[in-house]
């Protein structure tokens, strides 16, 4: 199994969750986080002083995944998270060694 | 024996316009009147509402989340504190005026005696005009807390508590409580023998605090992270609120000062009412035409522009004036507090001096037309607008140089004693946590 | 010569009751009362307290979060936009009564005219009644500032800033002018001469701003996500907050509606106290049976919707009808917010229709009973009871469709102008950054 | 017929100072006072505003946040109960003085017939003193309802929101009542007998409350997890916004309860202001000492510390007495709520008994000290002044059995029927949830 | 090593916490996050108008722990997070190449 | 490539950015989280009633980086969070499968 963590623009977070949904991904784990990346560094003026603005509002979406769905699902978060513009986000897949649910103690790709 | 202080017009308007009534009214009044009385009981209250909660809500949704209790528990410190000093000696300073005439310059026209120090020879009988003596100096009391509440904008978000509290104590006594003298103590107090116009505190107040605010923000020294750091509001609504407070509580501090429940209160309460509208309205209208997109911290800031300025001229102006007033000062402000301030560099975190300080200023000299009658107001002649705008010139100066000079060497004094400065740890930490032991929210 | 407007009694009612005193009083009154005065001052604080913050914190806290400021700018833009506009026309349209006569019904029963623009005619030592003329002007123009700013709360979330500041205008000058003059221009006037009741504004407020609230928020159109997406309050201490003010500024609106600290001062301050505290127990009654447990947004909004109906009844109701005006208020509007609004699919955001409209038309029937003696009011007979709501009603239905119409067209001239809806992204990403840059919290 | 109810002053204090000028104004006083009315009008709703949103804002802000909605509800569902309740019976037991006669002591000295349930004989023209009956009745209905809010404090976060109504009125009708009608009364009554001095309700409504709230507190147990978990304010910025109205507000709860705007209304304001800032001052010192920093909750609670002791003491008490009585009561309370709370190991959430009941005992004490003319106070002799605080004492005394007496045995009554407390889930979900359905925020 | 991060109910923490602490695990670290999963779909009514309840806060915990305790780990999280309905949550095992202890530069279980 | 989590102390947060920063890397990832270590158990006094702090605030800081940056990125982090008092954190490694990308669908070290 993989874990399929993405980091996307706040507003897309309910494009992602339909794609995902319709693709059949049962679950999914959200997170508020702040991004630093190329869509950094812009100056912006507030009340006559500068101030550079670093870190941006994201959303982290986490969904625990078969392998054999992997593709499917990054297709369907890069699509629908994509707005092209620069800090759309990053996808990052991590190895997941087993799942447990934790109301039925089932293991592995049972308990997704 | 008692005269109805505080708010005595200029020797000139006096006589031409007002002096026969005034004159008829304080022989009469040897009784209070309850209507004003009621009135002023409330007009006093507005204006503690104005300073707690409004002001520290005002200034604390502005600040970073880290600093909010700080806002509070410094302007209610001072509250608590200017309560006590103008017990003591504020108010004997202020009113007493034992040594003054008339047209004469002595050493009572800058300050008063300790006569009623203590509040002696005040029981529930004495009067002042209409009213109670008790709330003739409560109202008068209110003014001498929200006047050092209002510079903790300048300095906010990095000085040090108890230099912030010793500031206040020293520049009260000798700054607020001189001025406020020279304004308000009546016949032979400096501004009244030049005939200046300050109905609610344009000199005594406005710039008094936005002069020592300026100073003090530079002397403490920029916030770090200044101008690379987004310092930005942590909690509009709360300022929102705050400014809501601030405007409805301007009704004291304004019409309050008629000190009577009158057609002067009246005219003073629609003329702050028109003149906060157009600063905010014209606030926003540069904003949107400048950056694309009214604020709402803009908005709000452009109300206290002009209420600020309307000030000083609230017992004279009419609603003409007012709509002049409220345009001017929303505009200047806005420019002061952006571009001006920008270029300068100094680092004003609420824009005390950009809002009072500007706002106060241009209301001051405003004044002196607004109360001309081609202006609709309260009815000095063409002829003489010219020497009333020197006469609110020279209170402007006298103000600005008084205040600037007690603020400078009372920070010096202070940074010298215990420093000015929380530590850059405790500032990178908050106020909150570092002085204050307690964090604002559990969210 | 000026008398005193606003709140005439109709005819019946007054020429059994009430005539004679209000008749002696008015020849008296050649001079101010300074308690009268001190009142309204502060009862004009209250009203304006009641929009800026109380209704603003009302709304905000029940909309999302990306949209606090947008309802606070709103709020606060309308309220300096509708006190330049009163100062301009709007107090002369409203109440200028040249061309008048009782009973006689011509265009001037509909508005008055210009007369009075830009306030002419008024000064320092205007009268109207018993307390200057400014303050009896401010009174009201806080009642022209906080109706459209009821409105708000309909088309939340969705429509446009500039869209809504010139639907506020052309409404406020179509719609509310009229209805204000209607009701409270005295004689000559349309509901003066019918013989209506509306002591503080049943028909002129809450009626006249929730049928605009309602087709307002149809013709705007649903939020995106309606009916999907859970859009619940961000905020739901600011709108408790909020609910308080609101109260407490409501003695302003109802008993000040008497224009003068007395009797009928008193009892309309009761008769508000008991039938709010009936709306929220009965919405807290009836929301605990049929879903298990009472709100918080419950109790506040049923103590709005108390609030509403006893708002044309203060002057005439007793405590007895209180307890029912406030009662079915509650009851009525717990249903309409609820089931209604879900049968009939409309998105009326913060339930201004379902609150205003719902309880000013139970307020506005109900008043007509609720003067009769045997209800413990002010003294209508049982006989002239069915008239007198017959009386109610047809001012009821002209306000109606008058709002209607006028607010129907408007949206559509501004719809083909500049459109009304911010765009879906606008929405999507709120109100606040779309249209105001800024973000309500950094928490 | 009616005389000035409420505030009668003991009988030695009248008969030496006060008889001759109060007897000829009573007899005078046909006719309403505009000024007066004017006053109360705004008193009554500042001693509202405390509760709504004052006190609910004090309280919301030092519980965990997810029950800031819990103690909105409270608060407003009490302040319409009490609404109800004091109209059907309150007013009449606890004013009503049929039966009543100077000295004497009947079962009429401890609580009013039911003469005037249902307000009968109050209408539009019924005076009480120089104001309307209506206004005098909606003052009292205000206290009448910050009191039993009051208590919410102390079993704030864990008692189940149907058994807080029921107590309340239960504690309302056999506490609140009595004591109000023994103090307040007038001829006959069993304090105003033994010339006991409360001018705005140390015993009524301070100690009263303070007392039910320990019993109810320890009755109802500690909180689960006190003593090991953190249950720190969640917003202490609404606590600071709930202090700054608690304080304005008390200027209409002290001042006030003069029932007129004229000399001794000033001095009770001035007295208040006096005492509260020394009350935070005090404790601000005290902490800073003991805990090296002063916190934000510290400076608000000393503030109401210091409004507690001065509120029986105010009407009697000059400005040196409230410089006293606010340094020993900022003093006092602080030990209370820290060390005395934590050796005796009751879980008071929000100190009610630690500030109000301790508070108001010491102010009902130095009453009797600071009234003494050596203290600039009213005017007793030194000679009396023994006396006078042995009056004082035993109406502590008996306020302090009878409230704590009537508490015990309501809620062993109400624990019994239908129990005092959540369950251990819904507490530890939160009363929001799991009593009201809702979450205070969604920021 | 591995990182078992688990998706409980809020109000199970101090369960959590204590079941953890009992058998001697020293450290976590805990966030709150918004989750999607069966336990969704349910709609509620606010104010006449109707929606789907879609993300349910949920309270994510990590705890970095040796290969060896992994099994105890699973079970005490399992036994104390469990209320036997739907929405009690996932428990993720991740493989997990190092830690550092920061303070001390220490690596691998020691730093745990 | 690793997926380096640091727990760290809140007002270190900058000082992390900036070497980070310094050495090159582009993008990081930040969260508030709570922190339960040997840095707890510390008793406080509130209005009299004793608690046990056991939740610190934190602020946990995930960077991508490419394995040959690896060792770099560490001392970089140890560098700036160190205070040398306990509660200073924690450094985990976490092996990446893949990167993502979403604006341009890039790929592995790519996309980083
Ligand atoms: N190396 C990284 N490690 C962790 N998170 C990253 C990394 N690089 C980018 N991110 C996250 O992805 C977000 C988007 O990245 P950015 O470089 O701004 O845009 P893009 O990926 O579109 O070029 C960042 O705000 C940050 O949260
Ligand atoms: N595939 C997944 N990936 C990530 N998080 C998941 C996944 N499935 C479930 N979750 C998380 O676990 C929580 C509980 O899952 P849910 O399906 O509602 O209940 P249960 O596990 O008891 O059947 C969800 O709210 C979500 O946060
Ligand atoms: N085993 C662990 N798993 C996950 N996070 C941990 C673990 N141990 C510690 N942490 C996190 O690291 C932070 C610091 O750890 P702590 O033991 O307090 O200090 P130090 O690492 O300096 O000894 C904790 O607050 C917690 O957030």
């Amino acid at each position: 199994m993989k874990m399929v963590t993405a980091v996307i623009k706040h507003f897309r977070l309910d494009e992602v969750r339909k794609a995902l949904t319709a693709i059949g991904i049962q679950g999914m784990t959200v997170v508020e986080v702040k991004g630093f990346g190329r869509q950094k560094g812009h100056l912006e003026v507030y009340r006559g002083v500068e101030y550079e603005v670093q870190f941006l509002p994201k959303i982290k979406i986490e969904a625990a995944v078969p392998d054999d769905r992997l593709d499917e699902v990054l297709t369907a978060i890069q699509d629908s998270a994509r707005t092209g513009e620069i800090g759309d986000g990053k996808i990052f897949i991590y190895p997941l060694e087993d799942v447990v649910r934790i109301r039925t103690g089932e293991r592995g790709e049972a308990a997704l | 024996m008692k005269e109805k202080k505080g708010r005595s017009l200029p020797t000139a308007l006096a006589l031409s316009l007002l002096l026969t009534p005034t004159g008829a009214v304080a022989q009469e009044a040897v009784v209070a009147d309850s209507g004003d009385t009621a009135w002023m009981i409330m007009a006093s209250a507005l204006v503690l509402f104005m300073t707690i909660p409004g002001l520290s809500l005002f200034y604390a949704g502005l600040v970073r989340k880290k600093n909010v209790l700080s806002i509070f528990v410094q302007c209610f410190a001072i509250t608590c504190m200017m309560t006590i000093l103008w017990v003591l000696y504020g108010y004997s300073i202020a009113f007493d005026t034992t040594g003054m005439a008339e047209g004469v310059f002595n050493a009572r026209s800058l300050f008063g005696g300790l006569g009623m120090a203590f509040l002696s020879g005040v029981d529930v009988n004495s009067l002042s005009g209409t009213i109670p003596e008790t709330v003739f100096l409560i109202f008068q009391m209110t003014f001498a807390i929200i006047t050092p509440a209002l510079m903790v904008g300048a300095f906010a978000e990095r000085m040090k508590f108890s230099a912030v509290m010793i500031f206040a104590a020293l520049w009260f006594t000798f700054s607020y409580l001189p001025i406020c003298h020279m304004a308000w103590a009546g016949s032979g107090a400096l501004f009244h023998n030049w005939g200046v116009l300050d109905f609610a505190g344009g000199t005594v107040v406005h710039i008094n605090a936005g002069i020592a605010a300026l100073i003090a923000c530079i002397l403490v020294g920029k916030r770090s992270g200044h101008g690379s750091t987004a310092m930005l509001p942590h909690n509009v609504p709360f300022t929102l609120i705050g400014t809501g407070m601030l405007w409805v509580g301007w009704f004291g501090f304004n019409a309050g000062s008629e000190l009577a429940a009158d057609g002067t209160a009246g005219m003073a309460m629609l003329v702050t009412q028109i003149s906060t509208a157009m600063g905010a309205l014209s606030w926003m209208a540069v904003e949107w035409l400048r950056s694309g997109k009214p604020t709402a911290v803009g908005i709000a800031t452009g109300a206290v522009a002009g209420l600020v300025a309307i000030t000083p001229a609230s017992g004279t102006a009419g609603p003409m004036g007012a709509l002049l007033i409220g345009s001017l000062s929303g505009t200047f402000c806005y420019f002061t507090a952006t571009s001006m301030k920008r270029a300068l560099g100094y680092d004003d975190s609420l824009d005390v001096f950009g809002v009072h300080g500007v706002g106060g200023i241009v209301g001051a000299l405003m004044t002196g037309l607004c109360a001309a009658s081609f202006m609709g107001g309260a009815g000095i002649s063409a002829a003489s607008v010219g020497g009333q705008v020197w006469a609110q010139l020279k209170s402007v100066m006298v103000t600005i140089a008084w205040s600037g000079i007690v603020s400078l060497v009372s920070l010096k004094l202070i940074d010298a004693a215990i420093g000015l400065r929380a530590t850059e740890d405790e500032e990178v930490q908050g106020l909150d946590l570092s002085h204050h032991d307690e964090a604002g929210y559990r969210l």
